[in-house]
């Protein structure tokens, strides 16, 4: 299977996307500039201005125009440069893009793709969210974060062929990030979360970027005898619990890592389904590894300490296993 | 009230005969151009949206109807003659204000009541209720109750329009209130920027809410607006119902033939308050009533009389089938069935329900 | 002590606040109109239009002006006429007034009251949310949601005294509720949590409007001897969760209850947090009561039961006492 | 380039005699009014704007500053032009590209480097770095990341300003691919119905991003869309510091004197990409350096000395000395120590932390 990037993986994804006519981009700086990250580079170029719309600095337009353009018969792609500019779009995503099927009565539906990112690196307060938790609080939209280039590939693919409004989250630092590609066509269904690594002492749940450094924590800890499941959810609404909780009854104990603040953030619903239905197999307290919660400073060594780091998940770990 | 301004200029209507411009007006023209039979048709829309409407506050206070409500009284020629413009593969987008606009594009009043009385039968499946009527077989997407945002849509359906080369146009309704939001302005720039088939059309009724324009806008010729954008613009007096048909037709034109957008500012009045909780402290008695006195409905059936275009007597008689028909969409809205519960689950949320339901533990 | 609805006790609070020369009130309809829940009836011709400002409707304009002009030494109290319409403000929420301060280094803050409402009543799918767990998602905000005259008033107080930015939520179905108001200067302190009613069988957390539907379900259940303990939280960030866990130690069992959505809301975190630190007290699953997961239909049959009510809360705390 | 527009006409600039009309320019009027010793101070400020962020270019290879860095380098001739109208008790707003602005306004290059630096001598503690220089001494609330929205925040100021009446002027800096954003708009429509003291000045560079103008905006003349606002709007060569200076004096008076805000179109050019990572493939090389060799700061500095203002000798001492001071700045954020764990806390990010704090279980 050929290795690919996770950029070259959402390409990959884009380009087959492209070959239905009914579908095109629309986002800042997808074209003339060649991509913030690189993503489009070579779009305009090959579909022309009409299929690759820079837009103006208007995310609330962007996303509006692509919920109109979906609801009338096409299959747009929106592109938010960055999550923190997508407050800007939240009316648009849920009071419109999220309403609008079941509002009129499912007589007609939004076929749209939102794709954004998070991420970080000393860019300071307005541009290192991340707001999962509260995409995924609102009925109507579906939400996900795959980790892989593989799934990258196969859950855009579903997002394409999905009739609902799919939100779909990348991130800057996981650009680069390779793995092994499934040629052709390669669909993976949205709402089915995934064993990332298989062991028995203790259940990592997690997703996105946090996938790679839990597996990097499990390395770590696999040297010292400590053999820890990884469950990758890939979608945050519809949230699949199954895998998570089958590892659950089986460790009986676990972690939530996710890369957002912890107050009301993802780890908060994914811990509450953990206890509620995995009550009778609970040994020890889930502890949860986010964000600190602060507005992100500029000051690396401050930004070091809030992220979340394999050393914090390790430290979670050990800090569940010791405590039964 | 007739002014215009805009990027190009209001084509000077062609006239058949030195006699036909000296005498011709609104009237005349639409009635050589219609015909009487379509004139009619167009009073039966005025009737028929103000009879259903007073109904709906009747059903409203009974508490048959529930949520908010807000009526179209006063306001009607300016949807029935903008949308007498448009053909099967236009569209409208409209706000929350949308009862005249569904019945000027022939919604079914049967299945428009059961929407608002909140039943199966509704447009929307009771739904939406009256701020959300829709029908996607008359490419009516529906009222939109966040001020200003559905602009926003109708930019993209008119991209989809211009993409899918359909020639057809999207024509979208809101208030002078709305034109002050981002939304407002980003889908202009967008519109202009991208030559997209839209006709905005702007209802001033002097009042958002409860707020006089003067009180909420720099610029009180809210077609002006449209400058910042180098786009064709109009003022129009949305009271007269053949007016409105004529210059509005101008603007569909204009867009249908690729040329861009046009912004429609419509002066009109509503009679009622803002929704059914309004006091109306903020306009008087005496205003309000001197804007009756000149009711687009009663000048426009005056106007059909006077000009023998039709009988009082069978005028009366279109009243009364009118009332028989808002009646029985009563009863009909009254005798159907509620929305069952599958509108509770995630089946009645999405297109493509998934396996992994939503969990509601309390409820299992 | 004399007996206020909610509207009056946050009126002697708003006029109150108008004693400050600093303070002005930016919203949608506050004036000529007479205001939407009638709150600010009045205030208009007492005030005058300098004071009372009549805005556009332009939420980011309202929210981003108050923000300025409390950095700039004014107090000024910001009326988002529904929750639904502070999402076209949330990038001046969640990305200038959260973040100015810290992101600035502390060396100014944003004093700023923004007040905005919850509710519901056959409005349908945009005009019927609840935002409460993405406010309080946010560092760099505080949220408070009270449910009591009395607490409107004395957290209205300390909202305006406060330097930082401060979400005050109201609830529309609430604003006819009566209870004792204590005259004069009557402070009740951000981010305490109170007992609203004392009860030894099991714990119900909760806050707002749910208060109230709680109390009613406690009588209900006095009547069959159970006895319910009520804690109001009354601030959602920060969290006090100190009397929930007090009360929890001593019942063992628990039942959140908030009229938002379940997945990703603000049950998601208080749940999460009982189960955290009152772990070895818990004798049965917590359970969630809360909206259904639906955007809200319009229809009163449908609407009767997505959202909660005290049967369903009876419900919920029969089910939690039957399973130890 | 001087082209005007707006509710009010440009004032002819009072002459003192005949030949004084006839042969005066902004130079030689500026020279009148400031004296010699004011206009090298000038070339001070903008020759240190380029110094400094010569060196910030360096760093940020060096990898001793991260994150996003945005160069005014080009663009120096309309901030210093804009700001040296302003007084003590007048306030400004900027973007993320606010280097220039900063130093303009005289923040202490050592505390702005320290801040890119990430330290706590740093003027934000090195909370914010290269987009968010803040100096509340000097009534500078700090550059803004998310396109367009300081606008709203800048009018706040001003509201704040016209309650307390202060006398006080915002100017706000901000690109032209902000103006397509709502908040540009709804800042315009308040700024201008309440008569706020807002001058907002867009730096037109003719590229949002990597997006040229033609592609984001409807219209080109950024100054026009004042007109849907009935705003005083004027479009001004951004790239001559004394035109700068003298334009924007008057309208800095216009909205001192109550009559209400201006928008300002300064046409200028960045030499530089968008950000350190931009590979520019949008724009040819040829286009910049065209611009490039009509550099504002290398223009004015000719122009000192041709004029006699300041010797060629004197000139590159005062170069010298600025990069001297240059070197001291990167010497001492080298030197200063990186902020403290208080940060992290509640006590960091409010200014009352509250008793309970946030849980941060996997910390404790
Ligand atoms: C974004 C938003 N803000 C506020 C409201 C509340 N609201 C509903 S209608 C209205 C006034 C709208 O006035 P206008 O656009 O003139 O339309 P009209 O009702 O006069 O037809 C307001 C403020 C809303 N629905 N959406
Ligand atoms: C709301 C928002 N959308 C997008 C961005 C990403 N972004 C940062 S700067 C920029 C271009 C701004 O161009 P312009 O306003 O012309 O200013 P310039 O950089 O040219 O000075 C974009 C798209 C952002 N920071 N905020
Ligand atoms: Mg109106
Ligand atoms: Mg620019």
């Amino acid at each position: 299977m050929p290795v690919l990037t996770v950029r070259e993986a959402l390409q990959q994804a884009l380009h087959e996307a492209m070959a239905d006519e009914r579908t095109f981009i629309i986002g800042e700086d997808i074209g003339h500039y060649g991509s913030t990250y690189g993503v489009t580079a070579g779009f305009l170029e090959k579909y022309g201005p009409e299929r690759i719309r820079d837009a103006p600095i208007a995310e609330a337009g962007i996303a509006g125009l692509a919920v109109g353009a979906a609801m009338a018969g096409m299959r747009p792609i929106a592109e938010i440069m960055s999550v923190n500019f997508s407050l800007l779009a939240f009316d648009m995503i849920i009071n419109h893009a999220a309403k609008i099927y079941s509002m009129f009565g499912g007589k007609f539906s939004v076929p749209l793709v939102l794709r954004t990112t998070n991420g970080w690196t000393q860019l300071s307060a307005t541009h290192s969210q991340s707001f999962d938790s509260m995409f995924a609080h609102i009925p109507g939209l579906k939400v996900v974060a795959p980790a892989t280039p593989a799934d990258m590939k196969g859950m855009f693919r579903a997002a394409m062929a999905d009739p609902d409004p799919v939100i779909f989250i990348e991130h800057t630092l996981m650009y680069g990030v390779k793995g092994e590609v499934p040629e052709g066509d390669y669909i993976v269904p949205i709402g089915k979360s995934v064993l990332a690594r298989e062991g028995r002492h203790i259940t990592v749940v997690t997703y996105s970027r946090m996938v790679h450094l839990s597996l990097q924590a499990a390395d770590i800890l696999a040297k010292e005898g400590i053999e820890v499941e990884i469950v990758d959810l890939r979608t945050l609404r519809p949230l699949d619990m199954s895998v998570a909780l089958e590892s659950f009854k089986k460790t009986n104990r676990a972690v939530v890592v996710t890369e957002d603040w912890q107050s009301y953030g993802t780890s908060a619903e994914i811990a509450t389904r953990l206890y509620e239905q995995g009550f009778d197999y609970l040994d020890a307290p889930i502890q949860r590894v986010n964000f600190r919660e602060v507005p992100m400073p500029y000051a690396k060594n401050l930004e070091q300490q809030v992220v979340v780091t394999t050393e914090r998940i390790v430290a979670a770990i050990k800090k569940v296993l010791n405590r039964s | 009230m007739q002014k215009r301004r805009g990027a190009t200029q209001a084509k000077v209507p062609a006239a058949n005969s030195l006699r036909s411009i000296m005498t011709s007006t609104p009237f005349s023209r639409a009635r050589d151009h219609l015909g009487d039979a379509q004139l009619v048709e167009l009073y039966r829309q005025m009737m028929l949206i103000r009879r259903f409407e007073e109904k709906c506050q009747e059903m409203y206070t009974r508490a048959k109807i529930g949520g908010f409500l807000h009526l179209y009284v006063g306001e009607e020629a300016t949807g029935v003659g903008a949308i007498s413009n448009l053909q099967p593969q236009d569209h409208i987008f409209t706000h929350y204000r949308d009862h005249g606009h569904a019945i000027a594009r022939g919604l079914n009043i049967n299945e428009l009541m059961a929407e608002l009385f909140g039943k199966d039968t509704g447009t929307s499946h009771g739904m939406g209720g009256s701020m959300h009527f829709a029908d996607i077989t008359k490419n009516f997407w529906g009222g939109y109750a966040i001020v200003g945002s559905h602009l926003l849509l109708a930019d993209g359906v008119a991209l989809a329009c211009q993409m899918q080369k359909t020639n057809g146009v999207v024509m979208v309704f809101f208030g002078d209130g709305a034109t002050n939001g981002g939304e407002f302005y980003e889908s202009l720039n967008f519109a202009q920027l991208w030559k997209l088939p839209v006709v905005f059309v702007c209802e001033n009724n002097l009042y958002a809410m409860g707020t006089p324009i003067e009180v909420h806008s720099s610029v009180k010729e809210i077609y002006r607006k449209a400058s910042a954008f180098d786009m064709k613009a109009m003022r129009i007096d949305g009271n007269d119902l053949l007016t409105v048909r004529e210059q509005v037709a101008e603007a569909v034109e204009y867009a249908r033939s690729g040329q861009g957008p046009v912004l429609v500012e419509a002066m009109t009045y509503r009679f009622r308050g803002h929704s059914a909780q309004d006091t109306q402290k903020y306009r008087s008695k005496e205003d309000v009533e001197q804007h009756r006195s000149n009711d687009p409905v009663l000048i426009f059936r005056k106007e059909l009389i006077d000009a023998g275009v039709s009988s009082a007597a069978d005028i009366d008689a279109l009243d009364a089938t009118i009332d028989e028909q808002v009646e029985a969409a009563v009863r009909f809205a009254d005798e159907s069935d509620v929305p069952g519960n599958e509108w509770l689950t995630d089946s009645g949320i999405y297109a493509a329900p998934l396996a992994t339901a939503t969990v509601d533990p309390d409820l299992v």
